[in-house]
């Protein structure tokens, strides 16, 4: 099983047309993706070259390519000025899942379209994210489809390339993966790591769950309470950003370290208070997972 | 983008709020002129982007304008935390009776803005928050509606028994967090606000953060940014959208992907070297970005040798490789570099290097332990 | 029975020191409503004083006054600019019930008071609303108390003094009432006719409806259209402004005929279809509801 | 409080609208140096609040400087549904190839703004609703959101398939919203909007009406009132705060409460006679408002009886009451009065009118008929 989307999820591409989000579409749909339609504004009635000599319609609204398609869920490559409008023209359609990879997006935009999914039922996974994939069932967003493979083992992460490192030392072990979300580094993201811990604790396909957590903030720390108060799997963490000096943002919107909280020192005493074992290194996941499964 | 106390004000005032008044100057005869027209007595405020002007020295009290102009002339030398003071501020001395702290800043968890206030202003609000929690009221201001009446009312009553100075404390926390979101704030503060003998309440320091994500649609804010308050390599990396952080180390860093740059930062640390940098490069990676990141760092006279660490997702790596050598072709590095790329487009990375003679790793842990020999540091295998 | 209210409901006045608001207190109190508390900002810890030595406490804020006091139900009596503030105000302590008399709210004020009111379960009566009174049990507002007599009759109306008159007509006739709601002259009203309609139609105490309307907008069209579909109780209607001249606004926000739609023919003939008596002069509704009852 | 043509597009344009230029004269001379600016090919429009003016002759097509100041003399010397013009606008042609119309208004049923758009633009709206209703594409808008993007965008494309000309329409209808939202409108509206043979899409007509609540909060605006747009009695009134409407008929009422002086008005005309204006006293009525409503009354050389209609609850009769007496005592009523007084403190209003030898009834139906005959009108009791 994966979580939030499967290969039933019907998918739409806003910008689909733009440089990334064209080459991410070919991509997802190189690996299985359902993508069912494209929107970019002006460009509706056009068709979209997907791989293979497929073809993706493109709509000039979300509303029209809902109508037309039945789509249940939409990635978001469009610029960061008009990617909140995209997530709430999508919450606005009932599109139930929406991935904003967008990096860049303005904080204050998010917190009013984070308040309209909120209202429509809609989650939200980012922005700045690098999305979620179910290995050999379904990709929405940008994690590389080569660098997992089916398995037991959850993995969330606040980044894109560190993910990518994790899971693919994991695939190299033999530990494939249920699901691979990437939640997004900025402040304001929609979908939190607790929501896929719970939802990862209700898939039983999955037998572990690796977390991959940075300074800034206090996720990590609610998050690992959460597993302490209700996961029966193993956890796994890492968190990036102990040698950040305080004060100081890195890259990542929400990598900040501010007085006294959000230090790595801070979330790695939260996650083994909780029973999470915590990596040093990013290659060292693996074993700690192996040994978690028992192999 | 962090702004001047003086630049906050402005946006305050725009926002009808009653603000202690001032004017800039950047010699000390600009700031006698000023003090006369306000009648000599006035503090004279170094404008830098840091914390603990005061205990710097950077704040000072004068009685007249003589006094003034000496005291600009001390603060335009000084350096505060490692930032030279270009402008002061100069400001009429106001008859405090009471200090407050008011703030705005968007929440994480409520994933809205909160406004904070506490009675207890005119002080490191961080350390009320460590020592004292409870003398802080936070209110959860939902985006949809923005900050009500009855809210800023009720945030004003915690800080002032009187009615009369709590509707005024009520008035400027609206203004406060109007002004926040009509600027595209990430983090606005009054710190402290003051009501005087008189029974005015205003603000006299003010500390405003733009969210750089909303700068491309503010260019009356982006022209704000005071070139002197960044470095050279600051600039550059803007310019050229890399997120860069100068640190102390001699292990220059160039990464894609900022929770893998924190990463790499953490293992230069555990075998033993020290970062030089943080240096992401970002997603959709051109050859110029990457020309641009090996500038910046070089130009940094601590940096013993580059380590790049690269995993293609959205970047591809021969973009990186097309960069690498552009960059080698133009400029004399001076320092070794080693290179781990892997991911999309590796192969075709792989062989651009070898034909100019470079190699690289697939093992992040290889390259940051080739990294942190070359730059001399004691490589302890901690396994 | 009543509807919305009824003598065990705890009101709040909001504005009770002002001249209205302290008026109208005194004026409920000796009815028989029980006011647990007042609001006015800045003169919280004070004490009102109600009719026969009563006092009532005052508090800086709708907050204060329902933790204090439990109340579940405000009349707001404020000046027009605060007034939609006032209603978020009780709306967001979870107020239930918010009677708003004041005339002059701005109508986009009242956008944003309607939506709030919405998103936390509150029903607001009002604005510009002579409120309800529920003869014998209690009284929400401005209507005179002398004026109305407990007994089966119903009546919701749009405006204040011909509402009055109505009643009037109907207590000395004998015909008391259960419940008399003004709901309001203005373009944007929290309970419409409808409302009232379905509340009525669950009290089994009474037995007709009066609903008087005015010219302006389609309320009392939907409303006939509700009482036709679901109503087995008889009603009597009046309408307003039969003489009035198309495009002009008389006085109430809400009355104004805008092209073809909102006239008194045209009200009067939705009554009419869907079984509706009509008074011609206000002095006939009460013949017509005795007529109803079999009286 | 209905704004002209020139102000409504000085809204727009603050909004950062795409508008047809203009400027506005008063005279003749001023009109044609205007026209002169702008090469002779202009429109001369009256400024008035009403609509046809461009069937009453209001609106007119210039080549010449010259033709625009003899156009602006036959407009200035117009009479348009009664209203004397005073200004003419005056603004270059264009190149018109579509029409649309867009409009924003307070819904009602929604409870919300709603945003309606026409591809039939530059003519009637009404007309299009009533003929052609599915014409006529209607958005409500959320007031904790406002308009987003993608609603802009789909309305826009409601009028224009092109993608160009939808962009910029979808930026109008944003703007239209937001100055709607943000000048405490009743009703604004763009009519036609339309794109030129060059792509551009612009305002050229536009409509505001302000709501009277938002006025004290936005001086500016209501600073834009036209005296010559109401007449003495309407300014009378309005300073006197009474809702007052002149009619064409004999019998003058003064009324508590507009829903009573509606139904006061139809039942005169029930009995046979005609009302000579609607006028609500209002609520917490003093003296002196009643006062001003008998002057109001009295002006009017139509009227032959006064009607006072009265059911006291917050209104005091005696207040009514005290406000006849001192009217009587400054001026000669000319007509003779009639009243009917009953709730709140009616006997003490009785005992003061008795006391001037004044009566009052207390039936609505009675003290109607006895105005009626007095008016000298048919008095036909319909039982």
């Amino acid at each position: 099983m994966s979580i939030f989307v499967d290969e039933t999820t019907r998918v739409i591409v806003q910008g689909i047309t733009g440089r990334d989000g064209s080459f991410h579409t070919r991509q997802m749909m190189a690996y299985g993706t359902q993508v069912v339609a494209g929107v970019t504004p002006g460009k509706g009635g056009r068709s979209f070259d997907g791989p293979d000599g497929t073809a993706v319609p493109v709509f000039d609204t979300v509303a029209d390519a809902v109508a037309e398609t039945g789509a249940n869920a939409s990635v978001v490559y469009v610029p960061p000025a008009f990617a909140a409008g995209a997530i709430m023209e999508a919450a606005d359609s009932e599109v139930a899942f929406i991935v904003c990879v967008t990096e860049g997006v303005p904080v204050l935009d998010m917190t009013r379209a984070h308040a309209l999914a909120r209202d429509r039922g809609s989650r939200v996974l980012g922005p700045n994210c690098p999305g979620i994939i179910c290995p050999g069932r379904t990709n929405l967003g940008i994690i590389p489809g080569r660098i997992v493979t089916p398995g037991p083992v959850g993995l969330i992460s606040r980044s894109g390339t560190l993910t990518y490192e994790a899971v693919h030392h994991l695939t190299r072990d033999g530990l494939g993966q249920t699901a691979c979300v990437g939640i997004g580094g900025d402040p304001l993201v929609g979908t939190s790591f607790t929501d896929c811990l719970a939802a990862f604790a209700a898939d039983s396909d999955t037998e572990a769950v690796v977390m991959i957590g940075e300074i800034g903030g206090t996720a990590e720390q609610e998050a690992a309470d959460w597993v302490g108060a209700n996961l029966d799997i193993p956890v796994v963490g890492f968190i990036a950003g102990r040698t950040a000096p305080p004060g100081t943002r890195m890259g990542h919107a929400g990598a900040i370290i501010s007085g006294s909280s959000g230090t790595a020192a801070e979330k790695t005493r939260a996650f083994e208070d909780n029973g999470i074992k915590v990596a040093k290194r990013p290659v060292e996941i693996s074993a700690l997972v192996a040994a978690a499964l028992g192999r | 983008m962090n702004l001047h106390e003086y630049q906050a004000k402005e946006l305050f005032r725009a926002a009808g709020m009653a603000v202690n008044p001032g004017e800039v100057a950047d010699d000390p005869p600009g700031a006698r002129a000023v003090a006369e027209r306000y009648g000599g007595r006035v503090v004279v405020k170094a404008q830098v982007h840091s914390g603990g002007r005061g205990k710097a020295g950077g704040v000072r009290l004068a009685s007249t304008a003589a006094e003034a102009e000496q005291h600009a002339a001390a603060i335009l030398g000084m350096e505060i935390r490692g930032l030279a003071v270009e402008r002061v501020l100069v400001s009429p001395t106001e008859d405090i009776a009471t200090e407050a702290y008011v703030g705005v800043l968007v929440d994480r968890e409520a994933q809205c803005p909160v406004i904070m206030v506490s009675a207890e202003g005119g002080v490191d609000i961080e350390e009320v928050a460590a020592t004292n929690p409870e003398a802080i009221h936070k209110l959860p201001v939902d985006p949809r509606y923005g900050i009500m009446p009855h809210q800023a009312w009720t945030l004003a009553t915690r800080l002032h028994g009187d009615a009369g100075l709590a509707r005024q404390a009520a008035r400027i926390i609206s203004q406060l967090y109007d002004a926040f979101v009509g600027n595209g704030a990430s983090m606005a503060e009054i710190n402290p606000l003051i009501s005087t003998a008189a029974g005015e309440v205003k603000a006299i320091d003010a500390k405003v953060s733009i969210d750089d994500n909303e700068l491309f649609r503010r260019p009356a804010i982006a022209g704000m940014r005071d070139p002197a308050s960044e470095s050279a390599a600051d600039a550059k990396a803007r310019a050229a959208g890399l997120s860069f952080v100068k640190l102390e180390g001699s292990v220059g860093c160039c990464v894609n992907g900022a929770g893998l740059a924190m990463a790499t930062m953490d293992l230069v640390k555990y075998y033993g070297g020290e970062p030089a940098n943080f240096l992401d490069i970002g997603g959709s990676s051109n050859p110029d970005k990457v020309v641009a990141a090996l500038e910046i760092i070089t130009a940094d006279r601590g940096v013993k040798v580059i380590l790049f660490n690269i995993f293609g997702g959205i970047t591809r790596c021969d973009d990186v490789a097309r960069g690498i050598l552009e960059a080698v072709e133009r400029m004399d590095m001076g320092v070794p570099l080693v290179i781990r790329l892997t991911g999309t487009n590796e192969e075709l990375a792989r062989e651009m290097l070898a034909d100019a003679g470079m190699a690289a790793v697939t093992s992040m842990d290889d390259v940051v332990r080739e990294a942190v020999r070359l730059a001399g540091g004691d490589h302890v295998d901690l396994r």
